[in-house]
């Protein structure tokens, strides 16, 4: 599973880059919350995966023992998962803010800021 | 094999094969409508497949998941409804 | 409804009591409950919820009949490759008048399969339902009403 | 520490003098001079220990980490250049007081020159290369706002910054030797290095220290080929030129090259450097002043001319050659700030200094006349004043030259005539013949603008008339800072009829000569420039423009506003880094077991990649969010198969919550387009791939080793009996790292505060300005 | 688009999901759940009552400002690091009582902290959602 | 044979789950799609939970079985009333072999009624 | 005593909620804001005391030893990096009142003010390379907020590239800092200090690093990685920009120099000759944008670059010298740069412009605001005795004492590009005429102020520029600071000894 992963985590990076490479703002997005998913998954995978056991005290038990998922990475990935989802609403909403103000959705019309300096 | 590890292991594949075929709905659509029909499918097959993990794995804490799902899955798909009926009619 | 809230914590008094959180204890709690209550009912007042349950039983299982017999049909129809099919949409006038009947009864025509309540007019008079197999407009308006929404209101009524 | 706090007393004047000089008005100059001349007479004070050979150093530690402290010193060498620096100061800024009477921006002049002054003093004292650095800047920066006095002028502000950056640019240099030099040798004291001098010389990047230290000099003092700035410097007022590109800053170089000479000299490069380039100077600047017009761009010229030969005269560096620089360099700054004063009155009182309008003068001003009159003497070499010692003891040190080194008197007797040509142009011609019309009337000068250039002149007839005794012991003592030695020399008015005498009468008839032929000859130079090639400010502004030129440039590709480069750029950089560590190290990736892969997480899997394909292909906006949320989901699925359900509750969630979002922000914005190429969108696969297969093979990497991890082990244990909590995950978002969801929840927090404002608050502002 | 059965069905689902949102927070700290799902349910409460009803009845009903709740929440969160310095301890070290109360099991700063969160996730994601839908109100 | 039972419902449950699977993948029109199938899984769940509830046989796995059992009953049907209901108005076409459309006609109606 | 290391992280988020709770009253909010700063100052200015007094720090939040829970440490770089940003707040505060609209305060301006600095200093005081990423996000969240607090086109522009180029760099950290954590098993810095030599995935370690250096290579704006800056920091107002470039890039910085000194010590040889050349690279295109700008932010934003370039190359020589340089570079930057963008704001306000060919005449009116100019200007430059000066000494001295004779000199050169470019704005807005003066009458924002206004205006450009003054002339004892400071980076164990509490 965790050759499968590797896949999927390439896939994820790749098509985030290919999407944040596009001239169209809204696939921008897109793009940015693939990487998001990515590296989430990326956290995961080499927090090495345990199938199947969560990290749970049993109950009447006082402490867990034998295999089970390591639940720092999770830890990590939801505390990601939540500070992404927050940058993610921001950015969406900023996307279509400038959509509404500058009247287009594509990033190479937008150079006004970086105009290059006159003679 | 008992019945019950036939059976799990038997409806693990069955709601594996339904969830490609879903998939493939939601793929060629062909409206919008039809996709989030799909995957509100597609989260009652999770709920399922969550149920049968649950077994499987003879750990009950995945249960808990499965009503999150089916409460998200009703929002999800009145959330896409909101957006086809906007402005459409009264 | 008070009864049933009532008789819910007369189980969950009996569960804790026997201190055996389980279904067969949480069932012989609910019926020691029901059984209770219908005692103590002239000091409760209240005579519905006595007769209801019943009905509800009655209900349910006719529903469930419902359920089994539409879901055959369909799945009938999804697993041979001749589409028996006859779709529409049909208006049908609703007796159901508050809000909790008129979505009662559409979620239940909904929940049935081969059938989907599509809309309730303006003046809530009307359910446009979708059908698989609508032979006769008329038919199918009938047997809904006879059916399903006599059953339905005459348990909410 | 006397020599501190004069240098401290003289700062805190000098910020206080503007609000001093505001009160007094009318008096302001009369007010300024205090502060020289109380500098001057302290200096004076000295003159007699010094004179008997005592050196005084102070020091007072400032960054001793560093090796840098204050510490100042005064020698020969110094005591020399600080009277120079406070009596011509005191003659300058007598006469600026009168000179600016009209200025408003008087009081700013006076801070800037009076912190000019106090830097021109705290870098001939200080023994501390740091500390010379550091006041070597500040005469630049004080410079810098007086060429740029009359800011108003756009030649000015030009020259001004063209004089900042060539002397700038040199200090850089100056700055790397310095610390190369400290480097070497450990130390930041000169007095230090002095002993030193065979390992500096002999070090491998004793080139490199010379040449810098060199540079540092020559920009600053208008060596060829940085000699161009200082005619442009002629934009500051008549004062300033005077004191700064006369008398004082222009000499900072040659004060760092004699100070320098101890520890760089006595090598090959060093000599010869400073001979040749100080010769091409001395002729070349000569040349160039030939065509001017105006008074104050002659003096410039000749200013040049003289401090070529300055530099030319420690390139030959015998005994001879130290003491005419001596003399020579005592005379030229008593002559030159007093020729440039004068010629300031002049200005002032004809309202023109174009020396073909001059004329008659002398007989409105007769006392200015007759102290032009003694410093163009001095300046021509005419007995009895001090330039005539000052030219005959450099023709004698030529003289000495051997080789072909002799042949360098017919450069100098050239330079030197065309000095006399200048002289005649500049300081005699404006007071004699008839009077033409003028702008102004013309009036004699106020005492103000008389006393100090009269003084600077008289004082100029005096050491010439008694050498010895007004520069005689000061001559040895410097002679021998510069030659470190001890050394007595007797200096005369009058070495009889000999070599030398013939060559100033030479030269005086060479003057003679070239006036006769520049005035054949101006018309037709006018048109076009005498040797372009002597013309470094043309290399000056092509340099300039190229390096706009190519910073538009770069600044045009880097900068190019196309958020998909700067991307591309960023991405690849990350991707090229990453494989340039990873290369050579890994041979073959790890292989795991594909047995333990299930039937439903193939099929989960392929569910994500169709979705990122379904994803990446989709035409419309909301089939691309259903097939986010799909893939959402489908990884929630995922961690719910490997442990974690919170993880799994977390991201249903927060799938479901974009949804919302998405359909509520999307539902006005127009189709999906495309926009991109097919060229680049294969250049962006590529891009895109190559990070996808980069970060694959790195979670393979990490995956396959052994990962033990105390944390897992002590979370499983503490959670219940310490978190007490069975949820560990939970336990750990609450407590054990409860200070990451602190952070989280602020992000969230600020996150909604920024999506509420960005919709509600929409200012206008300033239009105009707004989209520049 | 009002749609009758919706409206019904979310004045039901409301308070079954907040029921649900207040029984996650508790537990989350023995089993799955905890302050941040618990807020999104309940904001999945008010979203659909939102979409059901429309903006205004939905604003109406939770009658404060969901900045409020935002503030509220980091007070929350941010007050619960407090006792921990009354008591001479390490910044944010929990302190626990014991509570007879099942479902609540030990009550201490942590769940204070949980608490917070789940009264600022409700918040934000209650003014993301409300200022959007208020964008297009006309 | 409490478990027995329990596998038994399961598969009849995911059985079904399939069924609706195959159905939406099959039907011709959204709309036959959402009537025909959407409520089978609903049933499929229904069966697998009940299963999983007869497999593990206690109360707080019955609470949750059942909680995810009576919420998909409640919102199920008000899901596909909304998106059928978004999806007709929005204008997503009925299969051709439809039979009758008296939304449409009461619609048709009521616009001339108003001009 | 430990306890105050939480201070500078709390008391910005405490304050941000209170004015939330306010948020109806502008008054209240900036009453809270401005204590708050100030409390803010005198506790970092405690911690600074605190550190240099008794050596480091380090508090184990929730009483969980290191490294199970999160640390927070204070050694000497990150007191000093406290106490500037504090100081930077202060007075950006001010500032702000002064000049921002009052519609941007009522949409909380000032709370997300306080939560940027809550960021930065959660990012400079963090011992663990997990919260360092929480932190940076505070941090950027805030950050974009404010950029786009106002809506204007440009400012949405900016903040598009801003935005996208930022997440991306956060999604590099994700990805660093999960790949670390599978190799090392830790997150602690100290322990990873401690782990780092005996990890066996050496050319893992070294990719991590390499993906821990882009990411603080965007944050810190390194070339090639700078490009969002200019895209950006000119476009929201004065104050924003101006504590945006006077701390923002300077966390980039610091991150890199706590990663490369602290948690890889021993992964230094390819990252540092990489450095090498990027500082190189950096120093120069920066300071040649900013050569071709006409618009004084946009200059003084591509200047952000090219200074930076400074600090990457003291970090890139890794000798105590060096790093006692780049550090001090560091506060020098970070009190002129933010001091010039201050005073840039007043000349728009004089001049109504902010294209230097359109501006001019400051210097005639105003010349006391003139000088104010000059010396963060010339300070940035390098001139003696300003602070800058020795900033450029110390580096330049490291950078021949290493024998990198070429870097170091690009890096004088550029100085003189950057004199070039100060003085250019000296010329054009100082002391050149105001073209077409009529056009502009009744522009100036600046006249119209009261005395409470100008004061506030004023006042903090005073501070700074004394700063700037006073650093160069008393130089010595920030020196002896910066070079403990530099001493204590270069002996990990120190770090690790006091957050772990044990030897190894
Ligand atoms: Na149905
Ligand atoms: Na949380």
């Amino acid at each position: 599973m965790t050759l499968l992963l590797a896949l999927v985590i390439g896939c994820l990076y790749a098509a985030g880059i290919f999407l944040i490479l596009r001239r169209n703002m809204v696939k921008v997005i897109f793009g940015l919350i693939l990487l998001a998913h990515a590296a989430n998954l990326l956290i995961f995978t080499v927090g090495r995966l345990t199938k199947g056991i969560p990290a749970f005290v049993p109950e009447g038990a006082g402490m867990l023992s034998g295999e089970f998922a390591d639940p720092l990475p999770q830890a990590l990935i939801l505390t990601a998962i939540v500070i992404g989802f927050g940058l993610q609403a921001f950015t969406i909403v900023l996307f279509k803010r400038t959509w509404l103000t500058l009247g287009t959705e594509d990033l190479d019309l937008m150079k006004t800021t970086d105009e290059p300096p006159r003679e | 094999m008992t019945i019950i590890e036939f059976s799990v292991n038997t409806a693990v594949v069955l709601i594996g094969l339904s969830i490609l075929v879903i998939f493939v709905r939601l793929a060629i659509g062909p409206s919008i409508a039809d996709r989030v029909v799909a995957l509100d499918l597609l989260s009652a097959n999770a709920i399922a497949f969550i149920a049968v993990y649950s077994i499987r794995n003879n750990s009950t804490t995945f249960l808990d998941v499965g009503i999150i799902v089916a409460i998200l899955a009703f929002l999800g798909t009145v959330a896409f409804a909101f957006y086809l009926g906007k402005g459409k009619k009264p | 409804m008070t009864h049933l809230l009532y008789n819910i914590l007369l189980a969950m008094a009996w569960v804790l009591l026997t201190g055996e959180a389980t279904i067969p204890s949480f069932t012989a709690g609910m019926v020691i409950g029901y059984l209770l209550l219908w005692v103590s009912r002239p000091a409760l007042g209240g005579e519905a919820y006595f007769r209801k349950i019943p009905l509800v039983v009655l209900f349910l299982l006719f529903f469930l009949k419902e359920l089994i017999i539409a879901n055959l049909k369909v799945a009938f129809d999804i697993l041979t490759p001749k589409d028996y099919m006859e779709p529409g949409i049909v208006a049908f006038p609703l007796d159901a008048r508050t809000d909790m009947e008129i979505t009662l009864f559409a979620n239940l025509v909904t929940l049935t399969p081969g059938t989907l309540s599509l809309d309730v007019s303006p003046d809530r008079k009307t359910l446009y339902v979708h059908a698989l197999y609508v032979r006769n407009a008329d038919a199918f308006r009938r047997e809904l009403k006879e059916g399903l929404e006599k059953r339905l209101l005459d348990l909410l009524r | 520490m006397p020599l501190f706090y004069l240098l401290l007393t003289g700062f805190i004047v000098s910020a206080v003098l503007p609000f001093l000089s505001r009160r007094v008005k009318g008096y302001s100059g009369w007010v300024a001079v205090l502060l020289p001349l109380a500098l001057l007479f302290r200096f004076l004070a000295f003159y007699p220990r010094i004179a008997a050979g005592e050196i005084i150093r102070e020091s007072v530690l400032w960054v001793p980490s560093l090796g840098i402290n204050l510490t100042f010193v005064l020698d020969g060498l110094s005591l020399a250049f600080a009277l120079i620096i406070t009596l011509v100061g005191a003659a300058v800024f007598l006469y600026a007081g009168a000179y600016m009477r009209h200025d408003k921006e008087m009081p700013r002049f006076f801070f800037s020159i009076s912190l000019f002054m106090n830097s021109m003093l705290g870098l001939v004292l200080s023994d501390n290369m740091a500390a010379m650095f550091v006041f070597w800047e500040l005469t630049g920066i004080s410079s810098f706002l007086l060429i740029g006095f009359s800011h108003h002028d756009l030649q000015s502000r030009k020259s001004a910054l063209q004089a900042l950056l060539v002397t700038g640019g040199g200090g850089l240099a100056l700055l790397a030797g310095l610390i190369l030099l400290s480097g070497l040798s450990g130390t930041m004291e000169l007095s230090e290095l002095y002993p030193q001098h065979d390992r500096v010389v002999s070090s491998p990047l004793y080139p490199a220290i010379a040449l810098l230290v060199m540079i540092g000099a020559f920009t600053k003092s208008a060596q060829f080929p940085f000699h161009f700035w200082l005619p442009n410097a002629m934009a500051a007022p008549t004062p300033v030129s005077a004191y700064l590109h006369s008398a004082t800053m222009v000499k900072a170089g040659i004060y760092l090259l004699s100070r320098m000479n101890h520890v760089l000299g006595g090598t090959a490069l060093w000599q010869d450097s400073l001979l040749v380039v100080g010769a091409l100077t001395m002729v070349g600047t000569a040349i160039l002043a030939f065509s001017q017009t105006d008074l104050k761009k002659l003096l410039a010229y000749s200013t040049l001319s003289v401090l070529g030969t300055l530099c030319m005269m420690i390139g030959i560096g015998s005994e001879l050659a130290i003491k005419a620089f001596f003399v020579y360099l005592v005379a030229h700054s008593l002559y030159k700030g007093t020729l440039f004063l004068v010629a300031g009155t002049i200005d002032h009182a004809a309202g023109t200094r174009e020396v073909g309008m001059l004329g008659g003068l002398g007989r409105m001003m007769p006392f200015t006349m007759a102290t032009a009159l003694l410093a163009s003497l001095s300046m021509m070499g005419v007995i009895p004043l001090v330039g005539f010692i000052g030219k005959e003891t450099l023709y004698a040190s030529i003289l000495e030259l051997e080789d072909w080194g002799r042949y360098l008197v017919v450069a100098a007797v050239a330079a030197n005539g065309l000095l006399v040509m200048i002289t005649l142009l500049a300081g005699i011609r404006p007071f004699i013949g008839k009077l033409p019309q003028f702008p102004s009337t013309p009036h004699e000068a106020p005492i103000a603008m008389l006393a100090g250039p009269a003084c600077l002149a008289v004082f100029g007839l005096l050491a010439g008339l008694f050498p010895d005794y007004f520069l005689g012991s000061l001559l040895d003592r410097f002679a021998s800072v510069v030659l470190a030695d001890t050394l007595t020399f007797r200096i005369k008015l009058w070495h009889g009829f000999n070599e030398v005498l013939l060559l100033s009468f030479v030269t005086f008839f060479c003057g003679m000569l070239f006036s006769v032929l520049r005035r054949k000859m101006l018309p037709h130079l006018k048109e076009r420039h005498i040797m372009p090639f002597l013309k470094p400010s043309a290399w000056y502004d092509a340099a300039l423009e190229a390096l706009m030129r190519l910073a538009r440039i770069q600044t045009r590709i880097l900068q190019n506003g196309s958020l998909r480069n700067y991307v591309t750029v960023i991405v690849t950089t990350a991707v090229a880094l990453g494989a340039a560590a990873l290369a050579g190290t890994v041979s073959a990736l790890p292989a795991f077991p594909a047995g333990d892969v299930t039937f439903y997480e193939v099929a989960i899997v392929s569910i994500i990649l169709f979705s990122i394909l379904l994803l990446i292909t989709s035409s419309s906006r909301l089939k691309a969010v259903i097939a986010l949320g799909v893939m959402g989901f489908s990884i929630g699925i995922i961690f719910i198969l490997y442990g974690a359900p919170d993880l799994a509750l977390t991201s249903f969630a927060i799938e479901t919550l974009s949804v919302i979002l998405f359909v509520l922000v999307l539902y006005r914005l127009p189709r999906f387009s495309t926009y991109s190429t097919t060229a680049s969108r294969f250049r962006d696969v590529l891009i895109a791939g190559s990070v996808g297969v980069f970060m694959s093979v790195m979670v393979l990497l990490t995956a396959s080793g052994e990962l033990d991890s105390g944390l897992k082990r002590y979370f499983a244990e503490a959670s219940l009996p310490e978190g007490k909590g069975r949820n560990i995950v939970n336990v750990i978002l609450v407590d054990f790292r409860a200070i990451d969801t602190l952070g989280e929840i602020t992000v969230l927090a600020v996150a909604a505060i920024g999506v509420f404002s960005m919709l509600k608050l929409v200012i206008k502002g300033y239009p105009k300005e707004e989209r520049s | 688009m009002y749609s009758i059965i919706l409206a019904t069905a979310s004045k039901y689902l409301l308070l079954l999901l907040q029921m649900f949102s207040v029984f996650l927070l508790f537990r989350g700290h023995n089993e799955p759940g905890g302050g941040f799902v618990g807020g999104l349910v309940a904001a999945a409460a008010y979203a659909l009552y939102f979409i059901a009803n429309g903006i205004g009845k939905a604003e109406k009903l939770l009658a404060v400002d969901p900045l409020h709740l935002i503030s509220a929440g980091l007070l929350l969160a941010v007050s619960s690091t407090l006792p921990a310095f009354a008591a001479g301890r390490s910044f944010m070290t929990a302190i626990w009582f014991d509570t007879g109360i099942s479902l609540f099991g030990k009550v201490g700063t942590p769940l204070v902290f949980d608490t917070g969160v789940y009264f600022l996730v409700l918040g934000i994601a209650l003014k993301i959602i409300f200022s959007l839908a208020e964008e297009d109100r006309p | 044979m409490r478990e027995t039972a329990g596998g038994i419902l399961l598969l009849l449950g995911t059985v079904f789950i399939l069924l609706s699977a195959v159905g939406i993948f099959r039907m011709p029109d959204l709309y036959t799609r959402m009537s025909a199938t959407t409520k089978a899984s609903t049933l499929g769940i229904g069966l697998v939970l009940a299963g999983t509830v007869l497999y593990w046989f206690d109360i707080a796995i019955a609470a949750r079985a059942i909680s995810i059992i009576v919420f998909l009953f409640l919102t199920a049907p008000v899901a596909a009333h909304i998106i059928g209901r978004a999806a007709y108005f929005d204008g997503v076409p009925l299969w051709k072999h439809t039979k009758i459309d008296e939304l449409a006609e009461d619609l048709e109606k009521k616009r001339e009624g108003e001009k | 005593m430990n306890q105050i290391v939480i201070i500078p992280i709390l008391l910005p988020l405490a304050s941000a909620v209170a004015m939330l709770l306010f948020s109806r009253s502008v008054t209240i909010q900036r009453i809270i804001s401005l204590s708050s700063s100030c409390l803010l100052l005198a506790a970092a200015g405690w911690l600074l005391a605190a550190v240099i007094s008794g050596g480091m720090l380090s508090l184990q939040a929730g009483g969980w030893a290191a490294p199970f829970g999160i640390t927070l440490a204070a050694d000497l770089l990150s007191a000093v990096m406290v106490a500037a940003s504090a100081l930077i707040g202060f007075a950006t505060v001010i500032y702000s009142f002064a000049v921002i609209d009052p519609e941007r305060e009522r949409f909380f301006y000032h709370p997300l003010l306080q939560l940027l600095l809550m960021g930065i200093n959660g990012a400079f005081l963090t011992g663990d390379v997990f919260n360092l990423y929480v932190w940076f996000e505070v941090m950027l969240i805030s950050s974009f907020v404010l950029l786009v607090l106002g809506g204007t086109p440009v400012q949405l522009e900016g903040a598009i590239k801003y935005v996208t180029i930022n997440l991306l760099s956060s999604s590099v950290f994700l990805a660093a800092a999960g790949i670390l954590y599978g190799i090392a098993g830790t997150l602690n810095m100290a322990d990873l200090a401690r782990i780092a030599p005996r990890i066996e995935q050496k050319e893992l370690l070294s990719v991590v690093s390499v993906l821990f250096m882009i990411t603080f290579g965007v944050k810190a704006a390194v070339f090639p990685l700078f490009f969002w800056l200019p895209a950006s920091y000119h476009t929201p107002p004065v104050p924003v920009s101006a504590i945006f470039a006077g701390l923002l890039t300077k966390v980039g910085v610091y991150a890199l120099i706590r990663f490369f000194t602290t948690v890889f010590p021993h992964e230094s040889i390819f990252i540092n000759d990489v450095l090498l050349v990027a500082s190189a690279l950096t120093m120069l295109t920066g300071v040649l944008g900013a050569v071709a700008q006409y618009d004084v932010r946009k200059l003084l934003s591509f200047h952000i670059v090219s200074q930076i370039g400074y600090m990457i190359f003291g970090l890139a020589l890794h000798s105590p010298l060096a790093l006692a340089g780049a550090l001090f570079y560091i506060v020098h930057n970070i009190i002129a740069k933010t001091n010039l963008f201050y005073i840039s704001g007043i000349v728009e306000r004089i001049s109504g412009t902010w294209d230097l060919k359109r501006a001019g005449g400051v210097y005639a009116r105003y010349p006391f605001i003139s000088m104010l100019f000059l010396v963060p200007a010339l300070g940035l430059a390098g001139i003696p005795p300003l602070s800058g000066f020795w900033a450029k000494f110390v580096i330049i001295r490291a950078g021949f004492e290493a024998g990198e004779y070429a870097v170091t000199g690009i890096a004088l050169f550029v100085s003189l590009l950057t004199l070039f470019s100060m003085m250019k704005i000296w010329n054009e807005a100082f002391w050149k005429e105001r073209p077409h003066q009529q056009e502009y009458e009744g522009i100036n924002r600046y006249v119209s102020m009261g005395i409470a206004g100008k004061a506030m205006l004023l006042s903090p450009v005073v501070m700074l520029g004394l700063l700037t003054i006073l650093f160069g002339i008393f130089f010595e004892p920030v020196f002896r600071i910066a070079e403990s400071a530099s001493l204590q980076l270069l002996d990990p164990l120190l770090y690790s000894t006091a957050v772990l509490g044990r030897k190894e």
